[in-house]
């Protein structure tokens, strides 16, 4: 049973409130508390939803967001993929 | 509102025995205090900065929060080191301090016994003032001129509630106040006395870490007024920068939640809850930095700031 | 006997707070305080509406203040067992850390330090480097702690997590080796029970889950949380006293593993101080298996009365003092033969003169 | 059961429902705008990793930031320790020492200790074949600090050797450490570490490691500088 893409790390439990493109985040489980931009939570939202693979989260994310076309997109989702897991956020696909 | 006896009602010689022997119970803001101390610098400072709080009486309706002792430690060294000891109704959580550091230590004791032992409130490291009902809460990194600001503005009409902690409800999000004595430090001693001819300010104690160390006494109309609390209108960094124009800007408000948060005593006991109050208290305030290197401007500014209330 | 302290009898029937004036409130939350039973306190009074404020704020507080530590027992245990997955051995947590993730009654308002776990002996070492892969350290640098927790403790030195603080005892018995009585740690270990949900996080079986509790409050700890223990010790007892022949089988695995002696005492001071509800066939056969001799259980009710009283003033005597001495002395001789210990005691007692604090000296697991 | 969460409506309170802003008009928070701006600068992420409930005693909850030069009894420092970029910093391996730090390495450890003996002989070259060159010999502590992404995937050897030099600096209470600061991981530890996981688990190790090594790694804002390549920006004030 153990997930397949991208997913909100095991137990997450978040509680949120967001002004001006910064979220304050609350992890209730772990008891970390985060500042994020509206890219994360984007991401966090989405995949609140259920794992999703890359190429579903790039397809995905801008149902969330509206991203000025011309930028390339694909990088900075990744940067933030990383940097959330490294906050026990989400979890590696495995 | 039944009628308060201060303390100073006492006559000081009384004052005093009563402290050496069964001790004397005051309310400090919403907390009932019960001290015990045979040291003379400690009842003297006491009597002075205390002198107007309400006196608890004992008998089988007082409630007491915290049991507080400072007593010289015993052995040789009271000789050639005398040292004080803080107790918490029998516990000793720090280690001895030398005797001249007695009355800081009393305030810094309170403040611990607060912060470790008071989780039904929000706890955040900072100064907060009131006027008209709206509490300005000045967090703010040592060295900021967070003290003197709050001293500054509280001798130009500007309600005390605390030097040293906001004191919030989880039940409705209002400051409680918690006015006490404020701690001054090093030149901003002299700068008070210059400031504010008529402040009381205690005896100075030599070489703690922090330098030289003084208390001014609160204004007596916040000491009267402890019940009175206020809803949070504004979050307001302070930052003393030597010949700076004042200035006020604009903060981030989730990284000021994140700001007070790290610097919350209890935030990290106080879960969900804790949170949640956060976020609302984030919401509805203002959240600002002022820069400043002049107090006048400080007043100036701070009185021409518009809240709707 | 001593008359029960305000907090024992509040203990014992919640309603005794109806009408306590202020300053009886006063003494209860100050009792309640510094027997570590707070919080416990704030639960069993739940029901109880219009409590004086002032008492209640502190109440809160406690209870505020333990929910946070449940959600931290919650967290830990996802990452002790995150690093020990690999190992794939049985992980036992025991006494608070295990009643909160059992969801005991005991549980509820039980405030703990550290979280303490039991693992096979032949795996300490792995079990040692996967926590400080996962960002736990070892507390003790000094050589003389070092050796001494490894070469006669029944755990490792302390461990705590370098960014969280939270603290961790491994061990993998549940007395020293040297110790007096000699229970099989492995006939525990081996009827462990898995947590629901969770493959090799368990919990000792009801009755060992028990029996460790006694052993750890009579014959191990040092009782500065005495009457913590012993609440719960009354809480498990109550709650799996109700259960089809569990008085007989804690009479067997006592025997068993040897711990008659414990139970004796166990059974004899929960009801004693805190009217522990037990079936007197029960109290029969635990007195015909572990009753000291006369002399031995005069003392010990002298000692044991005053030292499982909340660690506060008002509840001490002028003998209070000298039986808390003397129990840390037992602690210490139930531990390890005399010519060991001497050296030690004196090494600890010249530390301590230091200043130094519990911390940093080799001592039996704080919670 | 855990009321730590809090009455429910708090919850929705504090996540549902669009957010006034200052000026008072609001944001979807369904449908974020993102600007061009906003998108390009690095991501905006910072963290308060959480001091857990546990290893405070409800009568002694310590708190570090209270005004006052209180001590309590029985609290540990916080360890530190130091980045590869500062051991192996400026023009060390040119003769000198680093620009930030001109202590030198703690002996015995120097730039040109085989990698091996400083892992007590028990290095196994086939298993971490990115730590041996190509005439199979073994590199010295400075190479293996200087390996690049294809012969050392996981940056593990440079934080390998950060780790060790920190542990042995803290040990002999040398500079960088002035007394009594700790790295929070004995020489020995950071050698049966590497040995027990540089195989099998090397991401957790190098992870373990980079954070370790971080100046004040056990402060409460950690993770912040232990993610810093990914452009976290630092809390003002």
């Amino acid at each position: 049973m153990s997930p397949s893409g991208w997913c909100l790390a095991s137990g997450f439990d978040p509680l949120y409130k967001g002004w001006d493109g910064e979220t304050l985040l609350y992890d209730q489980f772990s008891g970390d508390t985060h500042v994020v931009d509206d890219l994360c939570m984007a991401i966090i939202e989405l995949l609140a939803k259920g794992c999703l693979s890359e190429e579903q989260i790039l397809k995905k994310i801008v149902q969330y967001i509206d991203v000025d076309p011309g930028i390339d997109f694909d990088p900075v989702v990744q940067q933030r993929l990383a940097a959330l897991v490294k906050l026990n956020i989400l979890q590696c696909p495995t | 509102m039944p009628h308060v006896t201060p303390l100073n009602s006492l006559s000081f010689a009384r004052f005093s025995s009563q402290l050496a022997g069964a001790g004397v119970a005051f309310s400090v803001g919403p907390f009932v205090v019960s001290l015990k101390s045979s040291i003379t610098s400690v009842a003297e400072g006491v009597y002075q900065l205390y002198g107007e709080y309400p006196l608890i009486a004992g008998g089988a309706d007082r409630f007491v929060d915290y049991y507080l002792a400072l007593e010289q430690s015993q052995g040789l060294r009271r000789w050639h080191r005398p040292q004080v000891k803080f107790s918490y109704d029998g516990l000793h959580p720090f280690k001895p301090l030398p005797l001249n550091q007695a009355l800081p230590l009393f305030e810094w004791g309170l403040n611990w016994c607060v912060a470790s032992q008071m989780h039904s409130y929000l706890l955040i490291h900072a100064a907060v003032i009131e006027r008209n009902g709206v509490a300005i809460i000045l967090p703010a990194p040592p060295g900021s001129g967070k003290s003197t600001l709050c001293a500054g503005l509280v001798s130009r009409g500007w309600r005390l509630f605390s030097d040293e902690m906001a004191i919030i409800s989880m039940a409705d999000g209002q400051v409680v106040p918690c006015p006490r004595p404020i701690g001054l430090k090093n030149e901003s001693i002299q700068i008070m006395r210059d400031y504010e001819p008529q402040a009381v300010i205690s005896r100075a104690s030599l070489d703690t870490i922090k330098g030289t160390v003084a208390l001014m006494k609160a204004p007596s109309d916040s000491i009267r007024r402890a019940a009175e609390t206020a809803r949070v209108g504004g979050i307001i960094f302070p930052r003393y920068q030597t010949n700076a124009e004042a200035l006020m800007t604009v903060r981030s408000k989730a990284q000021t939640g994140l700001y007070l948060a790290d610097n919350s005593f209890n935030y990290s006991v106080t879960g969900a809850r804790g949170f949640n109050m956060l976020a609302e208290v984030v919401d509805g305030a203002a959240c600002l930095e002022f820069t400043y290197s002049r107090l006048d401007d400080a007043v100036r500014i701070f009185d021409a700031l518009e809240w709707s209330a | 006997m001593m008359a029960r302290p305000l907090l024992s009898e509040v203990l014992i029937n919640p309603d005794r707070v109806t009408g306590l004036s202020l300053q009886q409130w006063d003494l209860l939350i100050r009792q309640a305080r510094h027997a570590d039973l707070l919080a416990r306190l704030a639960y069993l009074l739940a029901g109880h509406n219009d409590l004086p404020e002032p008492a209640q704020s502190h109440l809160d507080s406690a209870w505020a203040f333990a929910q946070r530590q449940a959600q931290s027992v919650r967290y830990e245990v996802a990452n002790i067992k995150k690093a020990l997955s690999d190992l794939d051995i049985p992980v036992v947590l025991l006494k608070g850390a295990a009643y909160v993730m059992a969801g005991l009654p005991a549980a509820p308002g039980r405030l703990l330090s550290d979280i303490d776990i039991l693992v096979p002996k032949q795996r300490m070492e792995a079990v040692e480097n996967a926590l400080l892969l996962y960002g736990w350290r070892t507390t003790h640098h000094d050589e003389y702690d070092q050796k001494y927790y490894r070469q006669w403790m029944h755990e490792i030195p302390p461990m705590k997590h370098g960014v969280r603080g939270a603290v961790i005892d491994v061990h993998h018995a549940i007395l020293p080796p040297t110790a007096r009585l000699k229970p099989d740690s492995s006939k525990m270990l081996a009827t462990a029970v898995a947590l629901a949900g969770q493959m090799e996080i368990c919990t000792f079986t009801p009755v060992d889950m028990i029996l460790h509790s006694a052993t750890h409050l009579f014959h191990e700890g040092e009782l500065e949380h005495g009457l913590r223990d012993l609440v719960d010790l009354d809480a498990l007892l109550r709650h799996f006293g109700t259960q089809n022949g569990f008085w007989e089988q804690l009479i067997e695995r006592a025997v068993t593993l040897d711990l008659t002696r414990p139970l004796y005492y166990a059974l004899r001071y929960t009801a004693q101080m805190v009217a522990t509800p037990i079936p007197s066939f029960a109290v029969k056969a635990v007195a015909r298996l572990g009753r000291p001799p006369a002399a031995l259980l005069w003392l010990m009710d002298f000692l044991f009365e005053r030292a499982l009283r909340p660690d506060h003033v008002s509840c001490d005597d002028r003998y209070t003092a000298l039986a808390r001495w003397m129990l840390y002395i037992r602690s210490h001789y139930l531990r390890m033969p005399f010519h060991l210990l001497f050296p030690h005691l004196i090494r600890k007692a010249f530390k301590s003169h230091k200043g130094s604090t519990s911390l940093a000296e080799p001592t039996v697991a704080k919670e | 059961m855990n009321d730590d969460r809090g009455p429910s409506q708090d919850d929705a309170e504090s996540k549902s429902v669009s957010n006034v802003t200052d000026e008072g008009q609001t944001v979807n928070q369904s449908r974020r705008k993102l600007t061009t701006a906003g998108l390009i600068a690095v991501p905006l992420i910072m963290t308060l990793s959480s001091k857990s409930a546990l290893g405070m005693n409800y009568r002694c909850t310590v708190s570090g930031m209270l005004s006052g030069n209180l001590s309590h009894p029985g609290e540990i420092g916080d360890c530190m320790g130091r980045t590869p970029g500062f051991w192996s910093g400026g023009n060390f391996f040119s003769g000198g020492n680093p620009k930030t730090y001109t202590g030198g390495w703690p002996a015995p450890l120097l730039p040109t200790t085989p990698f091996h003996t400083s892992f007590g002989g028990v290095f196994e070259g086939n298993t971490f074949i990115h730590f041996v060159n190509n005439q199979s010999t073994s590199y010295t502590l400075e190479e293996v600090m200087r390996l690049n992404g294809t012969h050392d995937h996981y940056q593990l050897g440079a934080h390998t050797v950060a780790a060790l030099l920190n542990a042995k600096a803290a040990e002999l209470g040398v500079n960088p450490f002035g007394g009594g600061r700790e790295f929070g991981l004995t020489p020995n530890q950071v050698i049966t570490l590497y040995n027990t996981y540089s195989a099998s688990k090397p991401i957790e190790l190098k992870t373990l490691f980079e954070i370790w090594n971080q100046v004040n790694a056990t402060t409460r804002l950690s993770y912040q500088t232990a993610i810093s390549q990914f452009g976290i920006t630092i809390p003002n004030p």
